[in-house]
């Protein structure tokens, strides 16, 4: 017999997996190169801001209290249009779930909403709900509305139909079948788009401030842009991508509280 | 009680008449209890109007202004600002790039980009009339906001632009950009800015409509004193710049503020005359440009039972 | 006590009275007719896709038959809240809620959510020897725990008749066994009445009082066999019941080949 | 024995079917009611234009050529940025699917751009791109990006990794697995994200259009906003509104052909 | 012409040497040494979570155990392309490829994409009764027709050993049935050397020629039992090795019980 060769390994690979603080080491190296660039003159005073004058800005703006000027209106906004948008958002993406006349009618609907653009909408919001907080609301919560029903309605669709049955071949009442069978299985996915949703409605903070909003982050970043204020545009962006980061990662925390059965 | 009145207003200085008769009382004494709601463009000024969330407005009669006219939502009731000969007005800019390149007057403006807020805006209103006279041809850009066009105008991106002297001579001062021209020569006696309200408080609400033009009169009276015709000494006027100052530059130093605010003085129309003329003039303007209707008429636009017409 | 259906106390039967099923217009079951009788486990054998699910599903009344009918006669049995219970194939246990919290949801519905509820889960645990799992969730269970709950749940219901769906065929082939002798212990302590579906011939002539054979799709009814020797007297390589299991081997092995090479055409 | 009963039906439901025509039937209800509401008056003119009204603005815009006078510079820019920010996108998510170092580099940066508004960028974009078409692909290609890498690098970590170590244990090379493998296996996941970046691009068209566009229509919808003139605010919405549903249905129509081995 | 590896012409050996593997600490194999001699089938039990895949997946080389080594002595076959070829469960078949293009998949890195593969694939698929079915897509087949074409795949590249993770446990007990003898009969008409995991203790004495038990995590070898009779001859119902699998499951029903009854903690 020849001699035994050990048996080569060819497993391994194809798992990535997201290191914590490597992602902090991204960011800080482009902020590093930006400060070095921008203070050797290789990147214009009209390309990109000193990231330490951007921090400056937003320390005086924590200082000044002038950030809770801002944040406050804005958070506000966010918090009514948003819950508004995505109540309704769920219920009707339920209802289209469970009802076949429902999802006929409004699925083409929703569809059609959805490329449209909410800042092309903004005039006929002023008359709808008047200049001051209502059409942000609005704006607010049709943006969020239209994502939360599609995720809403296909987290509904996904929730497995033998789970479904059985409940039917126990006898339990429709209402029953809806409370504790569909909607616990329909969490998982209602979760995971309420995060797209709540994105949108932050990005949409900036249009639904475009008209006469003084104070709030969008009403701030239009502001610094219209004055081509990089330092002020940088700590608005800053600000708002923060924010999102943030309820990202609440959401995340909800989804580890609410679906521990998963494994 | 007091009548409650909002007014929406820009921060500019050719505002200052309702914020004098804000600041000194004159609303007060007519009985109404003001409140300044501020924007920062004419347009949505206009649909706030409509929307009921502003009683008056003070601002250029835009494309949107006569749609919502059309509509029976909003009516110009009296003149505000005017071009007149002999006082600075508004100003023909072009960027230092352009400037260099040879667009040192009107008459080089064939082929070049033109800043506008929006389409339909004054300053639509103005370039046009000056390709017009010129007989050259601009393309219009867009830019949505007045600190937007600074900022293109700057740094090159954009050729052409009119501004209010207030804004104008301090860029111009700094070497920011370049002036080529005078509005007036194009257009004398153009009516720039007008008041208006909502058609119901036109028709219905007489008594309040009156009391309020009586106030912003005395207002722009007070202004064209201080500023315009300068008829008042030098602490007069200094009280007064201090007053616009209020709503004005309020970011910046009181002395840098008060030499732009002093050179931005334009004439307000006497006892907020109209120049029926000139509206005349832009309302046939938007027209031919298909941006309103073509049905539309001085008459939708304007309730002429309030002021004088010129 | 509350007690399950036996066959001299609560005979509740069924009968399948020319039962013909179509999906949307390819026929699937084809004049079936059935007794099956109370305190009886009656197997049910057939290639795949010949329409042992879709039958199941008719008899408990998740569908309705196109032709001919189900019929149910004399009582449920005291105590019962769904005559006709099924158990799945895949489990089906509600990933959300814990073991007790499973066979709760059958009973809330008919305000047993209290002590009288307690009392039933308690007794069905104990009866499928899970009451050290009342608090675990699905999601730590191993596939024959979770079979085990899915049992426990159809037990609290007190049922006329079981309905399971190839119970065990999810299941590994140890653990199966281990299932196996789960069922015959808990029918051989408290006979119930069952319909049985199965791919698998050793498990029909372990557990079936009768085993009923269907051809290939449209299912025709093939043949009813008796299996000999009582549930609890079957041991594994008892010749009879060898025998019978290559008879009814001999009986599919062409069709289950046919049916396996069929192609799903879409 | 007592008489038998027929086993009562007790399944059925849950399964809502959308049928064809019942959208529409929707669609033609309300643009009825929005006729009979503006011309009986209970609606106002403010409110809403009349849909009759909406539709000769959309004959005459056809008839006069100026659909396509600004339909060409609007597509043109939706093609260009979208396949730019898309390809782009696809990229930087396969890899971040594929090598760990990738993943936690560039994941956190990912979900930090993703809140941020475009149109707060718009100033900056002029400043880098110039006010012409520059400015308005990178707006497209920036707002198309972010979400395309989000769907594809989940569709990377969702293909089935049973299929790769079958790969890897026949001693596929590793460029062989990606190109085989993954690639395929990520498309569907792929192709459902398209959907999506494109009518997020299509919605930025109006915010791209915003900066010193002339013709396009967003710029078109942008102008009848400032001008209050509801009837072609309205069929420039109509117009975008099509465009959406007509790309979500042509992505429909390249998955069936694609992924024609989907059951 | 190309040949399977037979006991005597291609003598590959594989040889575990003292085997011991963890995840994240927790010892899943201890100390396994075992021999897989060429042209014959091993097969591998154990109760649940014992290691077993773990194991077939350290002799293949898709992982690296922490101690020990799997060793290879003699040559591959002729015309080997991948001397440790595995058969998995779940198939593992391209959805998006044909099943000529399943196979053409194995082939095509070692340039044989033209007419020297499709002779190849021609020959497996012969052999695995699918020529009918070359251009059939994965979703139209059954669960048994998905094997034979894994099986084809694994033909086709004329491994050394063959490493089969419970290939027939996703099928349902008919096609299982199938599927031996198809196995059978493939290994009768040309050895392979194979490891065969399986919880299956019929399929074991079915297909193995020694079968090898594991003990329940962390899995160490208890025993390695010897089956009479040829693949060929053996019968179900034969008595000498109904009680081999009695045996069997003697030696692990008590394992299988406590591997069933653990709870997955998370
Ligand atoms: N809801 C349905 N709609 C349309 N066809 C169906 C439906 N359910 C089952 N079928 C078809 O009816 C036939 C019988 O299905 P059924 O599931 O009853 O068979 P089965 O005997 O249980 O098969 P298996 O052994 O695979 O479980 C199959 O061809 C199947 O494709
Ligand atoms: N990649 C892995 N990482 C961590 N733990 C693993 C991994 N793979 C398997 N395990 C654990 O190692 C143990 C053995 O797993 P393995 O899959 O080898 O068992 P098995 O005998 O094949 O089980 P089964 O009979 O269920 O197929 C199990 O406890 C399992 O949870
Ligand atoms: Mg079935
Ligand atoms: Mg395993």
């Amino acid at each position: 017999m020849s001699e035994a060769r050990v048996v080569p390994f060819r497993g391994g690979g194809f798992r990535p997996v997201a290191k914590r603080g490597a992602g902090l080491l991204v960011f800080v190296v482009l902020i590093l190169l930006a400060e070095w660039g921008t203070r050797a003159g290789w990147i214009g005073n009209l390309t990109l801001p000193r990231p330490s004058d951007v921090a400056l800005t937003l320390v005086d703006l924590w200082q000044s209290g002038r950030l809770w000027t801002h944040l406050v209106p804005s958070l506000t906004r966010l918090a009514v249009g948003g819950v508004m948008g995505i109540s309704i958002g769920i219920a009707v993406g339920v209802a289209i779930g469970l009802f076949s006349h429902v999802r006929a009618g409004l699925v083409p609907l929703v569809a059609a909403l959805f490329p449209i653009p909410k800042i092309a909408l903004l005039p006929l919001f002023v008359i709808w709900f008047g200049i001051d907080e209502g059409s942000k609301y609005a704006l607010i919560a049709f943006g969020t509305f239209t994502p939360t029903v599609v995720s809403t309605y296909g987290a509904v669709d996904n929730v497995d139909r033998t789970l479904i049955r059985m409940g039917q071949s126990f006898g339990l009442s429709w209402f029953s079948i809806v409370r504790k069978i569909v909607l616990p299985g329909a969490l998982p996915g209602i979760l995971s788009g309420l995060r797209v949703s709540i994105a949108i409605g932050i990005i949409l903070l900036v249009a639904a401030e475009m008209l006469g909003a003084e104070y709030g982050i969008g009403a701030y970043i239009l502001q610094a842009g219209s004055l081509y204020d990089l330092e002020r545009l940088f700590a608005g962006v800053v600000i708002l991508s923060a924010l999102g980061v943030l309820t990202s990662w609440a959401i995340g925390l909800a989804e580890k509280r609410l679906l521990r059965w998963r494994s | 009680a007091n009548t409650k009145l909002t007014v929406g207003a820009l921060r500019f200085t050719s505002h200052a008449a309702s914020f004098v008769a804000f600041e000194r009382g004159y609303f007060a004494d007519e009985g109404l209890d003001v409140e300044f709601k501020f924007f920062e463009a004419a347009q949505p000024m206009a649909v706030a109007i409509a929307s009921g969330d502003a009683d008056f407005g003070v601002t250029s009669i835009t494309g949107g202004l006569i749609s919502l006219a059309e509509k029976g939502a909003a009516k110009v009731i009296a003149g505000a600002l005017m071009e007149e000969k002999g006082i600075d007005g508004q100003m023909i800019l072009a960027s230092n790039e352009a400037h260099a390149a040879g667009l040192t007057s009107p008459k080089a403006l064939d082929g070049k980009s033109f800043a506008v807020t929006q389409a339909g805006s004054s300053f639509h209103y103005m370039g046009a009339k000056i390709a017009a006279a010129e007989g050259v041809n601009i393309s219009y850009k867009p830019l949505q906001k007045v600190g937007a066009i600074i900022g293109a105008l700057k740094s090159g991106q954009v050729d052409a632009w009119t501004i209010v002297p207030h804004i104008g001579k301090a860029l111009v001062g700094a070497k920011a950009v370049s002036q080529i021209g005078m509005v007036a020569d194009y257009l004398p006696d153009y009516q720039v800015t007008t008041v208006f309200t909502s058609a119901n408080n036109a028709a219905n609400e007489r008594a309040k409509t009156e009391a309020f033009l009586r106030a912003f009169s005395k207002g722009a009276a007070d202004f064209n004193a201080a500023l315009v015709d300068k008829t008042l000494d030098a602490a007069g006027q200094e009280e007064m710049v201090k007053l616009i100052h209020k709503y004005v530059y309020e970011d910046q130093p009181y002395e840098k503020a008060a030499k732009s605010i002093i050179n931005g003085a334009m004439r307000l129309n006497k006892d907020s005359a109209l120049n029926m003329g000139s509206v005349q003039d832009q309302v046939d303007w938007f027209k031919s440009e298909g941006l309103v209707k073509d049905s539309i008429t001085t008459e939708m636009l304007v309730d002429p039972s309030y002021v004088q017409m010129m | 006590m509350r007690g399950l259906s036996g066959p001299r106390d609560c005979p509740m039967d069924l009968t399948l009275d020319h039962i013909t099923h179509r999906y949307s217009g390819m026929p699937v079951l084809q004049d079936i007719d059935l007794q099956i009788p109370a305190g009886e486990i009656l197997c049910i054998v057939g290639p795949s896709g010949c329409g042992k699910s879709t039958l199941l599903r008719l008899i408990g009344g998740l569908e309705r038959p196109d032709e001919g009918a189900v019929r149910m006669a004399g009582a449920a049995p005291e105590g019962c809240l769904n005559p006709l219970t099924y158990v799945f194939q895949d489990f089906a246990l509600l990933p959300w809620r814990t073991v007790e919290g499973n066979i709760s949801l059958v009973l809330e519905d008919h305000g047993l959510g209290g002590r009288k509820g307690e009392e039933i889960i308690a007794d069905v645990l104990a009866r499928t020897r899970l009451s050290g799992f009342r608090k675990a969730l699905p999601r730590q269970l191993s596939g024959g725990m979770k079979q085990r709950v899915a049992i426990a749940r159809a037990l609290a219901v007190n049922p006329a008749v079981m309905l399971l769906d190839e119970p065990l065929s999810a299941l590994d082939a140890q653990t199966r066994e281990l299932l196996m002798d789960d069922l015959v212990g808990l029918w051989t302590r408290q006979p119930f009445t069952g319909v049985y579906v199965t791919h698998n011939l050793a498990e029909a002539v372990r557990l079936g009082h009768r085993i009923a054979v269907l051809s290939r799709r449209p299912g025709r009814l093939r043949e009813v066999i008796e299996v000999p020797r009582a549930l609890e007297d079957r041991r594994a390589g008892d010749p009879e019941l060898e025998a019978l299991q290559e008879r009814l081997w001999g009986l599919m092995r062409d069709e289950a080949m046919a049916a396996d090479q069929e192609l799903v055409d879409v």
